[in-house]
């Protein structure tokens, strides 16, 4: 199954390896999206992927040592928050909904600036949502939502 | 916009679309189906639609894919049809 | 039931392809999508919001609101798989 | 400020809905009274909105602060503000009500249920206030997604259920999607408003139609209208009956709001009515709708299917309203948004009630409810005659207002499915109350001797929780039948499109 | 004719795609195939709004320059975003119900241990659920 | 005077090295065989990875490494080179090399990072070398006879013992034309030889002794790095 | 004409829907003070509506409107003569069911008095409100409220027969309210008012075919409930519930309900004028007729004492539809005053019915043999009842049927005039021998008669009503002012028409 730590030597150092970079890449690629295709979305899916992989290489039980599901879903709702958040910042400081305009007295570097700021706050809230629900979906659909352990003897009674 | 790499692209597509709902190996299925996303993105870059095209590799061609093995290899690999 | 999926296919296409015939030609700069409300996009979203790419600022800005419910989209898949699938492991639940 | 509270609308239960896990981390036992509390401020808001929407008429709130054809804005008319309420005050009853089933039926699964609880109503909510075309579809799904997820942790074969669900609700999200494509093709704009400006000109091209069809198929299979309606059954019924009380009133008749929205707003009745043969045909649809919905319900023994199937026969009376296009017609159908979500609330409530009282949903078991749950018969009564069509009961007047409508366009069939099926209705609900409150199985009367033996039935009320919203809903029934007359001249006649 | 014909051909292509996706949906009995179906049926969809997006002889929509350029900025030169920005939602929305439905299709081998409707049906026939 | 002393001493400890050379072979045998014998080994190793069951100091270089990685491609992908975007890639090569400085350097083995890179980009000319012969070889295969094609799967032990070294053995096998590695599994290679001569030319060894060499591994380590050592002390002398 | 704005018709209807729910929330355990409730609202709703009636002897109409929909479209009470004649049958009938009512289940010790007496008062408050309607609006809400309230009452017993004749009532009624939906939407969608005007409003509204429709909807939608004749089958069905229920039922709420919606609808929404044009009269009196006349033969065949009753109701109720049918001023007095005769009559005999069955338990016609030495009272009230329904003077039966006689005279239709004879000739041929054998004929089981009348609760009100149809035989305008009501609603009528 996917979700037990792998056995080929070469596919785990070689994510091993990969992950770091990928999760690097990641980061541009939300902290860039203002310049060069991509943003919060496609970054947080790849910083997923990354976890992902590290499930699927080293098994669940090691990745969950290093995020935990709890911690996962709580990071899951702190991206929307965090996007939300901002966006209800700007309503209490006086403007419409997300307008991030109104963030510039606080930030004082204009409102162009303000913009591209409240751009960027937004981008890592969809990136951080995007990154644990992806990882998230896909624990719950490689486990089947069951602890290893139990998955097994589940299966076991099948066949 | 080069109308023969348009056309080969847009003939693998409908190749991978036709073959991914076709295959009865259900893990090939998705990894054609991966193919096809892969393939949809290429297009859509040679469209200029660049930010689509990323997500879409990530998505399709990436997560996607991932779900869908992870849900077959979960349950049947064989399909009936 | 195949028989259903092909009416039901045929019929759809039918409409389609009837659709098609009075839309803009392909990549004409004058039809009304690249002509009413795009340019001023790319006219003015750069110098409002300091973003070059202006994919990103009408996502994050310009439709922002759009993009929040986007991301409430995939919150509620995890959170919905998380209902749907999860049961408690080994003392610790989601 | 007062604007403002269009924000808090959706900002409210989304935000909120952030910190269920949260609470659900700390402690679950407080997701309840969270969910429940946050729910008020949304009521407060549309009612305040509402509020601003018949002092000063409709207004516009822009997100993000730019201006319409560019930003997102939310649409602030009579019709929206009107449905916002409705969709708030059922989802806080809901809400109220959900603590005990919650507990009964998913005791692991409170946390993510009340997220996807919050969620669904921001969803719904986030449909109904938006003023663009595109953000209508974001928010259909999000609230199609939530929906899924809670479906499918209903009983034995939501699942598949749901799986069905999924296929078909995502073919009619995606038909909405090429509708709105065909739309942005022709005019390059996705405002509601502006569309309306734009599209008059437009109405003779063929990718207009196209886009109108495929609106209105995808938001028919939302409905669950007649042919397109498979889904629908088995889902509502397998779910949980918190969520299933939740949806049952609500998920239909917002789509239904959306058809009302984007026939009569963003095109003009004009062309709904006059350039396209589509009225007929959904009206004849929804005649079949009514019929089939009723005969199906006949055939039921469970007493949530047979719910189920009245609810397509309901959705098929809205989109008479809707087809009969004319100001009587529509207003019987917005009125009937509100009536129909209100009894389909209460009804729904009812039989969660009664499910977790007594394990059942037979209609033959139900013998002596009646004194076992004295209240909840009695509200279960009072809106099974307003789906008779019983005055006072609200089911009276926006069937009322249908007929007319229908008598106004000639369309004499349509009358008469109309009030065939309140006697498809009388005929459905009486059995159950006949089953509930008397004792058909007992040997033939003895005419000489006045019945001594009286059975001991303890009572054995539901839970307050669950007592109380049915009870506030049934009441609902009634006084929105009574105050229908206020309803429609404040607001629902403001609603209508002003052409009729 | 085949001027029309070849001048619109990424339509065509689209409506090919949209209808072997439909035609999955409704006419495939395996479960996987549907959902399959599904996502092909989608990406059709955001095919056909990229093609909207198309502007002959543009590019990508990011401008150069950092943006300080004060310059008027050309817009028959840039590719309309605004398609794009909808696709990107309409990717998320159609992976999210990729997920959601995934993990439905879990739940149902869990109970009937197959992915074939037919199957799935008639053990409910017999089963009475 | 001193330097005769010098050499005396040298020669000494050539001896003794000499001596625990023979005996080092033994027990690194011993141990390799243990390593490759059991999986069991092998993934307690792994999850010492996770655990972070390691010093303090280690930790900290390993962070320190990391960083300094990633912030180079950090660089290398961003172009821009303003205050503000530096600052945020420093914050993002810190979140990653936090989350990650276990993985990237996992192998508590793992000898000098300088001299392993010096010598694995030496290794890269020697490597495309062995590509471009082989090709040569493949392409006669291919245009030559048909009877001089043999394919079958060979199998060798290693004495390779980190991942990362047996990985890029691994994928330098399957780079060369006409060998493609089929699976490791404890501690021995499966691979496909398209022909005799491949085949061959892998079983001596010389691949592996570079990689060993590399990364210091093995018993190769010491007997390298006694040779590359020896001028050392030669002129020292 | 003078319009008075009140909210007494309000209050009227009102009152006993409060009592009814005061029924409900005060329960089984305290019977007294629930049963008080039930006195006191049907007091204070006699005395609300009686207090009303000078205003409208004076020529006025009392209003209160209740809600405005659309223009046209709202919900409104106005009280006319007429509407008042059948407020104060009701409402002055209740006092007596009520208390007839206490006897009769505490007699029988009946199972679920509360929900009889809740429903009970709920049916009293929905004839009001159809009494006072100003428009067909407004009618149809209360005659809707009313079927619905009658309900728990067919079913009573929940017996198999009674859910059967539930399901019967509820199957005619329901279709019929389906049925009035749909035509008064039509009229208001081809007049653009619902508002009941004396002489009617309909005429030139549309084509005579359609007007012809309608009409026959509308005598559908009342005369389902009327008992007019192919659709009086629920009526003998529903004679399960107990008596005081029948009682109700035949004299006072229901049918009398349908008999006032013909009415309204023949003499308010159409006129005369117009139904002489249109010719439908004649053809409306042919089936009042043959309702007469074969209820009057179908009654001589029944054994059950009630289900007698039941088609003696039928006949005398096709009378007063003939009345209005033969559009002439003598004919429409009579019809409207025999409403309140009918009602005082019939509801003495449904009681006498009721004394004898908590009493004697005897149900047949066939076993009242020499009863009447035994409950002399209840025979007594029986006797005078049943001759008055016959119309023999100087009981009130006698003034309505010799109006009526008139009216067909006047008509100049002769063979209606027949047909009252012969319903006359029924009446005696039924009755008589009821009388005969309790009186005169020795009791079947040979125990000596003694002296055993029914509870004084049952017995006061029904020798209340006989002697009150006595009076209204000898003095039409006694009390009531019955006379005065209907000649003023006569008078509207033709003055108009």
């Amino acid at each position: 199954m996917m979700t037990k730590q792998s056995d080929d030597v070469i596919v785990k150092t070689l994510s091993r390896l990969l992950i770091p970079f990928m999760q690097i890449y990641a980061l541009y690629v939300i902290a860039h999206g203002h310049y060069s295709p991509g943003g919060g979305f496609q970054g947080g899916v790849i910083l997923g992927a990354s976890l992902i992989l590290l499930v699927i290489t080293y098994g669940l039980d090691n990745a969950l040592r290093k995020m935990s599901e709890k911690l996962n879903t709580i990071l899951c709702s702190t991206g929307v928050f965090i996007y939300a958040g901002i966006g209800a910042l700007c309503l209490v400081l006086g403007g419409n909904f997300l307008d991030y305009a109104e963030l510039d007295p606080i930030l004082h570097v204009g409102i162009a600036q303000a913009r591209s700021l409240g751009i960027l706050g937004v981008e890592v809230g969809v990136g951080i949502t995007v990154m644990a629900a992806m990882a998230s979906i896909f624990l719950d659909i490689a486990t089947g939502g069951l602890p290893s352990s139990k998955e097994k003897n589940i299966q076991g009674k099948r066949a | 916009m080069i109308w023969q790499l348009d056309l080969i692209l847009c003939l693998f597509i409908i190749i991978c679309a036709i073959a991914a709902i076709n295959v009865k190996d259900l893990l090939a299925a998705v990894i054609i189906l991966g193919a096809y996303s892969f393939f949809m993105c290429l297009l859509w870059t040679e469209m200029g639609a660049v930010d689509v095209a990323f997500t879409e590799a990530s998505v399709g061609a990436g997560v996607g894919t991932v779900l869908f093995i992870a849900a077959v290899s979960k349950t049947k690999r064989r399909s009936k049809d | 039931m195949k028989v259903i999926a092909l009416i039901a296919v045929i019929m759809t296409g039918a409409l389609l392809i009837y659709g098609v015939e009075d839309m803009p030609g392909w990549g004409d700069p004058n039809s009304p999508a690249s002509s009413y409300v795009s340019p001023q996009y790319i006219q003015e979203a750069t110098e409002k919001t300091a973003t070059p790419n202006i994919v990103t600022a009408v996502l994050a800005d310009y439709r922002s609101y759009d993009t929040m419910g986007e991301t409430v989209v995939v919150f509620t898949a995890a959170i919905g798989c998380i209902l749907m699938l999860r049961k408690k492991r080994n003392g610790e639940g989601g | 400020m007062a604007d403002q509270f269009a924000a808090l609308i959706i900002v409210v239960p989304l935000i909120a809905s952030l910190f269920v896990p949260v609470f659900g981390w700390w402690k679950k036992k407080l997701c309840y009274p969270w969910v429940v509390a946050v729910l008020v401020i949304p009521l407060i808001s549309s009612l305040s909105v509402l509020n601003t929407v018949m002092t000063t008429g409709k207004f516009s709130y822009r997100l993000g602060g730019w201006a319409p054809p560019w930003g997102i804005e939310y649409m602030l008319d009579h019709l929206s503000a009107f449905v916002l309420v409705i969709v708030s005050s059922i989802s806080l009853i809901v809400a109220i009500y959900s603590k005990k089933s919650v507990e009964d039926n998913l005791p692991e699964k409170t946390v993510p249920f009340y997220t996807l609880f919050l969620l669904l109503v921001t969803g719904l909510m986030g449909i109904v206030i938006t003023g663009d075309v595109f953000n209508l579809f974001v928010f259909l799904e999000i609230s199609a997604l939530s929906c899924y997820a809670l479906i499918a942790i209903g009983e034995e074969g939501a699942p598949m259920a749901t799986f069905n669900y999924i296929i078909i609700g995502t073919i009619g999200a995606c038909f909405y999607l090429l509708g709105i494509g065909y739309l942005y093709i022709a005019t390059g704009s996705l405002n509601m408003a502006d569309l309306a400006n734009i599209l008059p000109d437009l109405y003779h091209s063929k990718v207009i139609l196209v886009a109108f069809a495929f609106f209105t198929v995808g938001l028919a299979i939302k409905a669950g209208l007649f042919p397109l309606h498979t889904w629908l059954p088995d889902a509502y019924c397998t779910a949980p009956s918190a969520v299933s009380a939740l949806i049952a009133p609500l998920m239909t008749k917002v789509a239904a709001y959306v058809m009302i929205r984007l026939m009569f707003t963003v095109f003009q009745p004009n062309f709904s009515v006059n350039m396209v043969p589509v009225m007929p045909i959904l009206g004849w649809l929804s005649v079949m709708a009514i019929f089939w919905g009723g005969i199906k319900a006949l055939a039921q023994t469970d007493l949530k299917r047979m719910l189920v199937y009245v609810v397509v026969a309901e959705v098929g009376y809205i989109v008479i309203g809707v087809s009969v296009a004319n100001r009587m017609g529509l207003t019987g159908a917005i009125l009937h948004i509100m009536n129909d979500a209100v009894m389909m609330a209460c009804l729904f409530l009812v039989v969660g009630a009664i499910l977790y009282k007594t394990g059942t949903r037979e209609i033959h078991q139900l013998r002596h409810l009646n004194k076992k749950m004295p209240f909840t018969m009695a509200a279960f009564t009072i809106t099974a005659l307003s789906m008779c069509g019983i005055p006072p009961a609200c089911g009276f007047f926006s069937k009322w207002y249908l007929i007319l409508g229908t008598i106004e366009a000639g369309q004499w069939v349509w009358a008469a499915a109309l009030l065939c099926s309140s006697l498809i209705n009388a005929v459905l609900f009486f059995r159950v109350i006949e089953c509930a409150y008397l004792k058909p199985m007992e040997p033939a009367y003895a005419l000489n001797g006045g019945e001594t033996k009286h059975e001991e039935i303890q009572r054995d009320e539901a839970p307050l929780t669950m007592l109380v919203p049915i009870v506030i809903m049934a009441a609902g029934v009634i006084l929105l039948g009574i105050f229908s007359g206020k309803i429609i001249s404040s607001v629902i006649q403001f609603a209508v499109p002003a052409s009729f | 004719m085949l001027d029309y014909v070849i001048s619109k051909y990424n339509f065509w292509i689209y409506i090919i795609l949209m209808m072997i996706g439909l035609y999955a949906m409704i006419g495939k009995k395996n479960l996987v195939k549907k959902l399959i179906g599904m996502n092909v049926f989608q990406s059709a969809i955001i095919l056909f709004y990229v093609s909207i997006g198309v502007k002959a002889g543009a590019t990508v929509p990011i401008l150069s320059g950092h943006g300080h350029g004060h310059e008027a900025i050309d817009v028959a030169s840039y590719i309309n975003p605004l398609p794009h920005v909808l696709m990107l939602t309409a990717i998320v929305v159609s992976i999210a119900t990729t997920g959601i439905a995934l993990a439905t299709l879990i739940l149902i081998y869990r109970k009937y241990n197959t992915l074939e409707e037919d199957e799935i049906l008639k053990i409910r026939k017999e089963t009475g659920a | 005077m001193e330097v005769t002393i010098l050499v005396q001493a040298t020669d000494e400890s050539f001896e003794i090295l000499e001596k625990a050379r023979e005996r080092s072979r033994d027990v690194l045998d011993i141990a390799a065989r243990l390593t490759s014998e059991s999986q069991s080994v092998q993934r307690k190793r792994v999850e010492a990875i996770f655990k972070g069951a390691r010093q303090t100091k280690t930790e900290i270089t390993r962070f320190a490494a990391t960083f300094i990685i990633l912030f180079g491609s950090w660089l290398l992908l961003s172009g821009h080179y303003d205050l503000f975007h530096i600052s945020i890639g420093v914050l993002c090569c810190g979140l990653v090399s936090h989350a990650t400085h276990d993985l990237l350097f996992a192998n508590p083995r793992a000898g000098d990072m300088r001299v392993i890179v010096k010598r694995f980009i030496t290794y890269i000319p020697w490597l495309l070398y062995q590509i471009v012969l082989s090709n040569m070889h493949v392409v006669r295969l291919a245009l030559g006879p048909r009877n001089l094609l043999d394919p079958k799967i060979i199998q060798f032990k290693t004495k390779l013992e980190s991942d990362i070294s047996m990985v890029t053995l691994a994928n330098s096998i399957t780079l060369t034309p006409g060998t493609i590695t089929v699976d490791i599994r404890d501690g021995v290679y499966y691979v496909h030889a398209v022909s005799k001569k491949t085949a061959e030319d892998l079983m001596t060894g010389e691949m592996e002794d570079r990689i060993a060499h590399i990364f210091m591994e093995a018993d190769h380590v010491y007997v390298q790095d006694t040779l590359d050592m020896a001028p050392v002390f030669v002129a020292l002398k | 004409m003078d319009v008075l704005y009140s909210s007494r018709p309000l209050w009227a209807v009102l009152v006993s829907m409060i009592a009814a729910f005061l029924i409900l929330a005060t329960g089984e355990k305290n019977r007294n003070i629930r049963e008080s409730w039930t006195i006191m609202a049907a007091l204070a709703k006699f005395l609300i509506v009686f207090s009303m009636v000078p205003v409208i002897l004076q020529g006025k109409v009392i209003e209160y409107t209740i809600v405005t929909f659309y223009p046209g479209l709202l919900l409104q009470f106005r009280i006319d003569a007429f509407g008042m004649l059948f407020g104060v049958i009701a409402s002055s009938l209740w006092i007596a069911t009520s208390f007839y009512s206490i006897g009769y289940v505490r007699g029988l010790n009946e199972h679920a008095q509360t929900r009889y007496f809740f429903a009970f008062a709920m049916c009293l408050s929905s004839t009001i409100g159809i009494a006072f309607s100003a428009n067909l609006l407004t009618f149809l809400v209360f005659y809707e409220i009313l079927t619905i309230a009658t309900y728990p009452l067919v079913i009573h017993k929940e017996s198999k027969e009674g859910i059967m004749g539930g399901r019967k009532y509820l199957a005619y009624t329901l279709t019929a309210g389906c049925v009035l939906l749909f035509a008064i939407g039509m009229i208001y969608y081809m007049t653009g008012t619902l508002d009941f005007k004396a002489g009617g409003f309909m005429a030139g509204s549309g084509s005579s075919t359609v007007l012809i429709m309608l009409f026959a909807m509308l005598i559908f939608g009342f005369g389902v409930k009327a008992g007019i004749m192919p659709m009086h089958e629920w009526l003998p069905t529903a004679m399960v519930a107990p008596t005081p229920v029948s009682a109700l039922l035949h004299a006072v709420a229901v049918v009398k309900a349908g008999v006032f919606g013909c009415l309204r609808v023949i003499l308010y929404v159409f006129g005369p004028g117009l139904l002489h044009d249109l010719g439908i009269w004649l053809i409306m009196a042919y089936i009042a007729s043959f309702t007469i006349v074969v209820a009057g033969f179908l009654a001589l065949g029944q054994d059950h004492l009630k289900r007698r009753l039941a088609f003696s109701t039928i006949n005398n109720l096709a009378m007063i539809v003939l009345g209005a049918a033969l559009l002439t001023k003598s004919s429409m007095t009579g019809g409207i005053i025999h409403m309140a005769n009918h009602a005082f009559m019939k509801i003495t005999l449904f009681f006498c019915a009721g004394a004898i069955h908590v009493k004697m338990h005897k149900d047949y016609v066939s076993q009242l043999d020499g009863l009447g030495r035994q409950m002399p009272l209840t025979m007594g009230a029986f006797a005078i009842g049943a001759i008055g329904l016959s119309g023999i003077p100087p009981m009130s039966g006698f003034i309505s049927k010799w109006f009526l006689c008139l009216g067909a005279l006047e008509a100049n239709q002769i063979i209606f005039l027949f047909v009252f004879m012969t319903s006359a000739m029924l009446d005696v041929a039924f009755f008589f021998p009821i009388i005969y054998n309790s009186f005169f004929k020795k009791p079947m089981d040979d125990v000596a008669p003694h002296f055993d009348e029914a509870p004084m609760f049952m017995v006061i009100p029904l020798v209340i009503t006989a002697l009150l149809s006595i009076v209204f035989g000898i003095v039409p305008d006694a009390f009531f002012r019955f006379f005065s009501l209907t000649s003023l609603a006569v008078q509207n009528i033709m003055g108009v028409g």
